[in-house]
């Protein structure tokens, strides 16, 4: 089947300094694809070049055989691709719901004088914008928060919040940066599970930046390993565990050890 | 915090100050109010009708605050020792003169407010006022329509009087004559025939040098630049530095003494202008020029509008005015001559309308006293002899021409001098 | 498909670039505009070289005065993010402060003595001047900024308004309206001439001091361990605080060093136009804020050359284009657009602003 | 150091005599005349009351911003809900009532001395003909004569009466001894603190909380029904004064409204009063005299140009000091077409496009679409330019555009007629009829602009809310919190940036139009930075998003200073006393939106409006979070 989303021999330098060197990434439809590496090995500077924030200074990036480079990231969010941030970046002063419906801008479009005037048709799609936003809150279990101002939601729930946020553009491909970073272990495995039912109930495009091995390793079914911008592995997380490069370059023995003690039921 | 509660409590006091003064103005003073105001149906009948024991209310617009603030309250000062005058002589039939001060802040905005704050007030017979010729602007409409009449002391601009207002009236003298004076004295006496005309943006000043630009050309002279500067500016090296390159024979200033001192000194640090001429006119006929100035101001002329002045009535209303505010009243500025004149003006005019009718209260109709200040005849001011004449102009004297000598003014031409 | 740099270029027309592009468009317009201007008017009038050289000189000393009220507002911006909008009102002050000064001075005739005599004299005056404009600084941190820290930004913002304006009508309440005429002493009046170029003493005084003042400050921060902790503080406070600097010390001492510059600038201003009054800081402050951003606010070399740039532009700009004076401010203006246009961070803006402002 | 020790009450004296000295130098004695003496004691021993109230050792007030956000709506005006109450439980330990008096004693003998003294010495010094400055010269004399109670004649002829002087201790001492009993009585009567935070605790907690309610909801009604009886001839209060106090009550009556809509309970209690009060406000045109109505017309006036910066500001976050410009815009726009004098330029213009310029051009409501649009466009080419910048970049451009407009109307004489300004602009007509058919009778001409001022207010206010409550409301709302994320979220950044800068401008040449038929004259000074800046406080003061608040902002920063106009030289210090005091005891305005309280909570450092700023200014830069947060060290830009 063909891939929904093909990075192809991207590469961004800042100054000097090469973030992103001629990585090629292919991400199938529904597949859930991880992308790891060391600090500074350029993922979400590459996550930034996928949604508009950087432009690339070589290479196509393809979404449904579309070019995306050169778009305004709200353009690209239009063509179906959403993102979560590293370091959570919700509306903070506004509510759960309030940041869920501006999600779904792009996805509303009563005109401003039907606005103004109050037009049935604009107060209907209101209307279904607010059961929509509340119907996602619920899909991240959030629903008893909907009027909670985001600043005050515990810091796991904010991280939920921002995938809930995304999920208003009804994107086909989700990028999220380390969406379990900083969370407990029962959190974490909320996340994981979250990401599992994106893929099979919304049937939602997943690639995630990550760098709890035990989320990668249960979650993804691709794995690309970055290091100092290049790509230097791809595969399935056993095959990329076997990678000896990416284990002197990445992990490291003990890593891979506690790892398989971790994850018996691969 | 108790540092911002005691911030707040100091300025609450502050305000609470400022209420008590509201709440206490000269003017509530004045006893039966109601009286006076049960029985002015003024807009109805056209006519102020004053209850026995009531008082004659002039409104007085002051450029109390804005850029002039000192010649505004001597102006104001100017016109309550005319006050205290008419009512030591006994008012008028028993009825007192009182003034309401208001601030026109010399400029278009506030004058206008303060215009609608008289024409809502009934009890207001007429208008000294407004300082400024901006100001003036905004009360000409709003008293047109509420035919109050009014007396400017000190606006000089051609257009405050004009054949279709009959409410418009002024004891200054119109710049137009000014203006005309100055040209016809730097080309005729001084026989320059080449000048550079500046001014500060200022609807009295760019009005002034607008005037005198005309006459010069009329005249023949040649105008080599025409430059405005703003009210406030301090540095006019880089425009006279420009003026200097045409290399003109004077320069001609329309505008406030300051910007007239400081002009005068930085000329002589321009290449070009260092030997030129300098005038200006009589928004610069005061001491602060001369400080401004310094030793700059030396041979610089300046054109006054002054009256014949009667020495001793002079002297006599200089030392009610020390003995009133402590100050003499040249520390001040000019014009508190001319305002003292035209609330007595006003007050001749009332005089010679108003009738007490048989229950006792004094009646003054608003067109009669709007009349009768036009044709009020030979009346004896500070400022010599006022009559008016059908546009309202009812300046007495003439346009003199002062040199500094010495660092005071020695005039050097114009009105009294043959 | 071959994935080249070609194919990363061709898409290259998008909103953003778009616009950007729109703006060049617009810039460059008017710069064309300009030196069309410039080329058939502006020097079509045929000045003389001199005038050009005096107007040059002129808008140094200006830019002289700018830059020393500019680097007070760049200093507390650094630092607190603040626009000290009452700052003009600081100069203002150290101009009264010092004209009382030197009346006392001259009443007690230091003035006409030997020249030694007299430069300690203007220099007591200035320090007077500068010690008037500290204490307004601090009281002003004190009272109206410090209970603000937390607040948004727009809120110190407002009280900074509310306090410049306090600071007028009192003094405008207290010494009057009318302005206060400074009596340059013989020693300082006057100046000396080149040719057709004549430059006043008082000019030429400015701008040494000036460039002297600057030098120090640029020292100060740079090289002492009190600039260190100013870097610190103005980088992130809380770290700062961490590592053990006492933050609200390095804040009293910015406003401080800004409003003794400030002073420095009323005094001087005043011998140079020999008259202060209440209002008479407002103008300048304006300018000078404008310079401080067109150098890029919070940055000590932008907030000078801004100020160097903006006083030449707004002496020679009007003779150069052949258009009235009345329209300097206007050209002041312009040209910061145009350079925002271009660099929206000011001139030298990345130091700082790249990060907070 | 307890306020109550010695050196504590000494220091308080010091104070005190400082801020005395700064108002007797400012000249309210020589204001105040015979009453100066007492006024000043009085506002001494105010003075000296508060400090033994809140000066108390552990004075824990919660940090201001946050004590706004606690506490009801209703009864949030003026002071803040400070926790002082325990302090002032502190000052009286034991004997402590005779220490208070001894404290107040003390602090009133130090104030009473200092400022004879002081006017001794002025006194003598002007009796012997000495020259304090040229200056100081010509207030001196009235004021220290004001302040010993004698003529300025006697002082220059130093022929002053010495016991004026321990007077003047005399009139202190008792002040800060009356201080003190009152503070002592209070205590007695165990009322805790004067602020309304405390004051509404207190209703609380009494069973009559609801009668006190409905005492808040009466309160407009009551006033007006106070205003309509000082409308009737006859009637006055305060003598002379009866229209300032007329218009004082109205500008409380309206402000109270705003209160009582909030005091009275959602739903339909809520719909009558405020139902009642738009009419009680809609009458007030008719009642109100020539004078009031300008006022308020203003006011009003100011509302529209309040809400329109607010969308630009509030909603939007940009901020913009150069609001004016299009309030110019807006009226000179309408000068143009309705004014006598007409420009060569626009005359040619008319002859261009075959029309014969007759005056005025267009009526009121047929310039009103060509004013707004005109603004419209200007708010357009401002906001390309400054797309890019933020913050403060913004504020100074903004700023210069709006002086840039000011110097062409004054410069462009041709065009603008300069500084002379475009006199006798004419009024708003109604379907063909001229101006004067209202000015006349029941609706005074002043009254007529009221009335439209409030229906445009009206219409603006609900076109903003209606607007902010829609997904462009969010947008902007979301742009403001955090431009990227938003971009990255699908806002189009710039189409709505623009739209702000439009609509903005748009209402702000409306309620230039208004202004200027309101002034019939309008001059280039009409325009100057303060207007920006009067618009731009009294959003902030009234509360920034809050539409109610803004009302409550004009209110208080245009219609008050004209009820100060008996003291006019003082007006511009109280205001903008007040206004740091203002942004001090209530950053988030006096009656804040909802969003405000939870940015102004101290828990964020520099504040969401930072935020969304102090990320890259340059586009080229990578975006990262907010670097206030430590995770961002660990961001993946290279350094």
């Amino acid at each position: 089947m063909t891939a929904l989303l093909s990075i192809q021999a991207v590469t961004k330098v800042f100054g000097g300094l090469t973030a992103v060197d001629n990585v090629d990434v292919d991400i199938a439809e529904r597949s859930i694809t991880s992308l790891i590496g060391p600090n500074g090995a350029g993922k979400t500077t590459l996550f930034n070049c996928l949604t508009g924030l950087h432009r690339p200074e070589a290479g196509e990036i393809l979404f449904d055989g579309r070019s995306l480079i050169g778009l305004r990231p709200d353009e690209i969010t239009a063509r179906g691709v959403a993102r979560t941030y590293q370091n959570i970046r919700l509306f903070g002063r506004m509510t759960a719901l309030e940041n869920v419906l501006v999600g779904q801008h792009l996805r509303l479009h009563a005109s401003h004088w039907s606005a103004i005037l109050r037009s049935t048709r604009q107060q209907a799609e209101e209307r279904a914008a607010r059961t929509f936003a509340l119907e996602l809150l619920a899909f991240v279990g959030l629903e008893s928060h909907a009027e909670v101002v985001s600043t005050n939601l515990p810091y796991g729930e904010q991280r939920l919040l921002e995938v809930a946020r995304a999920l208003g553009s009804r994107p086909s491909l989700l990028l999220l940066d380390e969406p379990a970073a900083g969370m407990n272990p029962s959190e974490t495995d909320r996340m994981m599970e979250l990401v599992h039912r994106l893929r099979d109930e919304m049937g939602i495009t997943i690639f995630l930046i990550e760098h709890d091995m035990k989320v990668v390793m249960s979650v993804s079914e691709t794995v690309a390993v970055l290091d100092y911008g290049e790509k230097i592995a791809e595969g399935t997380p056993e095959e990329v565990r076997a990678n000896a490069r990416v284990v002197e370059a990445y992990l490291g023995p003990e890593v891979v050890l506690q790892d398989t003690a971790d994850t018996p039921n691969l | 915090m108790p540092k911002k509660l005691r911030i707040a409590a100091l300025f609450a006091v502050t305000l609470l100050l400022l209420s008590a003064c509201v709440a206490a103005p000269p003017a509530a003073e004045t006893p039966s109010e109601e009286a006076s105001m049960e029985e002015a149906p003024a807009d109805m009948s056209g006519k102020v009708v004053i209850a026995s024991g009531g008082t004659i209310r002039i409104g007085g617009s002051f450029a109390l605050t804005g850029p002039i603030p000192d010649p505004g309250l001597n102006i104001r000062h100017g016109a309550e020792i005319a006050i205290d005058d008419l009512n030591g002589a006994g008012g008028l039939e028993g009825f007192m003169f009182e003034l309401v001060a208001e601030d026109g802040a010399c400029d278009g905005t506030q004058g206008t407010n303060v215009g609608n704050k008289f024409a809502a007030d009934e009890t207001i017979v007429a208008v000294t006022g407004g300082t400024c010729s901006g100001e003036t602007f905004g009360l000409v409409p709003i008293l047109q329509e509420a035919r109050i009449p009014f007396v400017s002391p000190s606006a000089t601009n051609p257009d405050i009087t004009s054949p279709d207002c009959d409410v418009c009236n002024r004891v200054a003298l119109s710049d137009a004559l000014q203006g005309a004076t100055d040209a016809d004295f730097v080309m005729s006496d001084l026989g320059f025939t080449k000048v550079a005309v500046v001014h500060d943006n200022s609807d009295y000043g760019k009005g002034l040098a607008e005037i005198f630009q005309s006459n010069v050309t009329d005249m023949g002279g040649e105008v080599s630049s025409f430059e405005g500067v703003q009210v406030g500016d301090t540095d006019f090296r880089a425009m006279l530095a420009r003026v200097g390159a045409d290399g003109p024979q004077a320069v001609f200033f329309g505008g406030y003494s300051t910007e007239a001192g400081l002009i005068a000194q930085q000329m002589t640090e321009t290449p070009g202008l260092e030997e030129t001429a300098f005038m200006s006119v009589d928004g610069a006929y005061t001491q602060q020029y001369l400080e401004a100035a310094g030793d700059a101001a030396e041979g610089t002329y300046v054109s006054f509008v002054a009256g014949a002045d009667s020495e001793e009535m002079n002297a006599d209303f200089d030392a009610k005015y020390v003995e009133k505010y402590g100050v003499s009243p040249d520390d001040l500025g000019p014009f508190h001559s001319q305002s003292y004149d035209s609330v007595k003006l006003i007050a001749a005019a009332i005089m010679a309308v108003a009738t007490v009718d048989d229950s006792g209260n004094l009646v003054i109709d608003r067109e009669e006293l709007i009349s009768a200040i036009r044709s009020v005849d030979a009346f004896e001011g500070l400022t010599g002899t006022i009559k008016c004449d059908s546009i309202g102009e009812c300046g007495a004297g003439g346009v003199q021409i002062f040199q500094v000598a010495e660092g005071a003014f020695d005039q050097v031409s114009g009105f009294g001098m043959e | 498909m071959a994935p080249s740099r070609l194919t990363a270029q061709a898409a290259g027309v998008n909103g953003k670039t778009a616009l950007r592009f729109l703006l060049r468009a617009f810039g460059a317009a008017i710069l064309v505009l300009v030196i069309w201007r410039v080329t058939t008017v502006g020097l079509a009038e045929g000045y003389p070289a001199s005038f050009w050289i005096s107007q040059a000189l002129n808008g140094l000393v200006l830019g002289g005065v700018y830059a020393l009220v500019a680097l007070g507002y760049t200093l507390v911006y650094g630092i607190l993010f603040m626009i000290n909008f009452a700052h003009g009102e600081v100069m203002m002050i150290g101009g009264i402060a010092g004209f009382f000064a030197l009346q006392f001075s001259q009443s007690r005739g230091w003035l006409e003595g030997p020249w030694p005599v007299v430069v300690v004299a203007l220099l007591l005056i200035m320090l007077f001047g500068m010690a008037a404009s500290v204490l307004i600084g601090i009281t002003l941190e004190r009272l109206a900024y410090r209970p603000l820290r937390q607040a948004p930004r727009l809120v110190p913002l407002i009280s900074a308004i509310g306090a410049s304006l306090f600071l007028q009508y009192s003094v405008l309440l207290i010494f009057g309206v009318s302005p206060h005429s400074y009596r340059k002493p013989a020693l300082i009046s006057g100046g000396m001439r080149m040719g057709d170029v004549f430059i006043p003493y008082t000019g030429a005084i400015i701008f040494i001091t000036s460039i002297l003042l600057m030098l120090a400050l640029y020292f100060i921060i740079q090289r002492t361990k009190l600039g260190r902790a100013m870097r610190a503080v103005a980088e992130d406070r809380a770290t700062a605080s961490l590592m053990g600097v006492d933050v609200n010390a390095v804040i009293v001492i910015t406003f401080m060093l800004g409003s003794a510059l400030a002073g420095a600038a009323g005094v001087m201003l005043g011998f140079h136009n020999t008259v202060v009054k209440f209002n008479s800081g407002f103008v300048p402050g304006l300018k000078a804020f404008t310079a401080a951003v067109l150098g890029g606010i919070g940055n000590i070399p932008g907030a000078m050359f801004g100020a160097l740039i903006l006083g030449l532009i707004e002496a020679i700009g009007p003779s150069a284009l052949g258009i009235p004076t009345e329209y300097k401010d206007v050209i002041a203006f312009t040209l910061l657009v145009l350079i925002l246009i271009f660099r929206p961070t000011g001139l030298f803006g990345e130091v700082l602003s790249e990060k907070k402002a | 150091m307890t306020p109550v020790s010695a050196n504590g009450a000494i220091r308080n004296g010091l104070i005190a005599f400082a801020f005395l000295g700064y108002l007797i130098l400012i000249g309210i004695p020589g204001r105040l005349g015979g009453s100066a003496l007492p006024v000043l004691a009085l506002v001494a021993a105010l003075f000296f009351w508060v400090k033994l109230r809140f000066d108390a050792p552990d004075t824990g007030g919660a940090g201001l911003p946050g004590g706004s956000a606690e506490g009801k709506p209703g009864w949030q005006i003026g002071a803040p809900g400070q926790s002082s109450g325990r302090g002032v439980g502190a000052l009286f330990p034991g004997r402590g009532g005779t220490l208070v008096l001894r404290h107040g004693l003390l602090a009133g003998v130090t104030t009473g001395l200092l400022i004879a003294g002081m006017s001794l010495a002025f006194a003598s010094a002007i009796g012997s003909g000495a020259s304090i400055q040229p200056v100081l010269d010509k207030i001196v004399p009235v004021n220290v004569g004001a302040l010993i109670g004698v003529s300025p004649g006697q002082i220059a002829n130093d022929d002053v009466p010495l016991f004026r002087y321990p007077l003047q201790v005399l009139f202190f001492t008792v002040a800060g001894l009356f201080a003190a009993l009152a503070a002592v009585a209070a205590r007695a009567r165990n009322l805790q603190t004067t602020s309304m935070a405390r004051l509404s605790a207190y209703l609380d907690s009494l069973p009559f909380r609801t009668t006190a309610r409905f005492a808040g909801i009466a309160l407009p009604f009551l006033l007006l029904a106070y205003i309509v009886w000082l409308g009737i001839p006859g009637v006055s209060a305060f003598g002379s004064n009866e229209g300032t106090v007329r218009l004082l009550f109205t500008l409380i009556a309206t402000g109270s409204g705003l209160f009582a809509i909030r005091l009275a309970h959602p739903g339909r209690e809520q719909k009558i009063v405020a139902l009642l009060l738009a009419l009680g406000v809609l009458t007030m045109p008719f009642i109100l005299d020539q004078f009031q109505n300008s006022v308020m017309g203003l006011v009003f006036i100011f509302v529209m140009m309040g809400l329109g910066l607010n969308i630009v500001v509030g909603y939007a976050g940009l901020l913009d000091l150069g609001y004016v410009a299009f309030f110019a815009i807006g009226a000179y726009t309408y000068a143009f077409l309705s004014a006598p004098f007409s420009s060569p330029y626009i005359s040619n213009l008319l002859n261009l496009l075959g029309i014969s310029p007759e005056i005025p051009l267009l009526g009121y409501w047929t310039a009103l679409p060509v004013a707004m649009l005109t603004a419209a466009i200007g708010g357009i080419l401002l906001g390309i330019p400054v797309l890019r910048l933020r913050g403060d970049y913004l504020a100074i451009v903004t700023l210069g555009f709006g002086e840039i407009i000011r110097l062409f109307m004054l410069n462009l004489g041709e065009l603008t007629n300069g500084p002379r300004g475009i006199l006798e602009i004419s009024q708003p007509g109604l379907f063909g009829l001229p101006p004067q058919s209202f000015s006349s009778g029941l609706l005074s001409s002043q009254g007529w602009i009221f009335l439209v001022a409030l229906v445009s207010s009206a219409v603006v206010a609900f076109v903003a809310i209606r607007l902010n409550d829609s997904r462009l409301g969010r947008a902007w709302f979301a742009m403001q919190e955090d431009e990227d994320v938003a971009e990255a979220t699908g806002v189009h950044l710039v189409r709505t940036k623009l739209l702000a800068f439009a609509i903005g401008a748009t209402f702000a040449g409306m309620a230039g139009q208004l202004y200027a038929s309101r002034q019939i004259n309008i001059f280039p000074e009409n325009f100057s930075l303060f207007v920006s800046i009067d618009a731009l406080a009294l959003i902030i003061v009234g509360g920034i998003g809050s539409p109610a608040g803004i009302v409550l902002g004009a209110l208080a920063l245009k219609g008050l200073p004209e009820v100060l106009r008996g003291v006019d030289e003082y007006r511009i210090v109280t205001f903008a006393a007040l206004l740091v005091i203002m942004m001090i005891v209530r950053p988030a305005g006096i009656l804040p939106s909802a969003r405000r309280r939870v940015q102004v909570s101290p828990t964020d450092e520099q504040g969401p409006t930072t935020a969304a700023e102090e990320r890259e200014n340059d586009a080229s830069l990578p975006a990262q979070g907010p670097p206030a947060r430590p995770e961002d060290a660990r961001s993946e830009e290279p350094a």
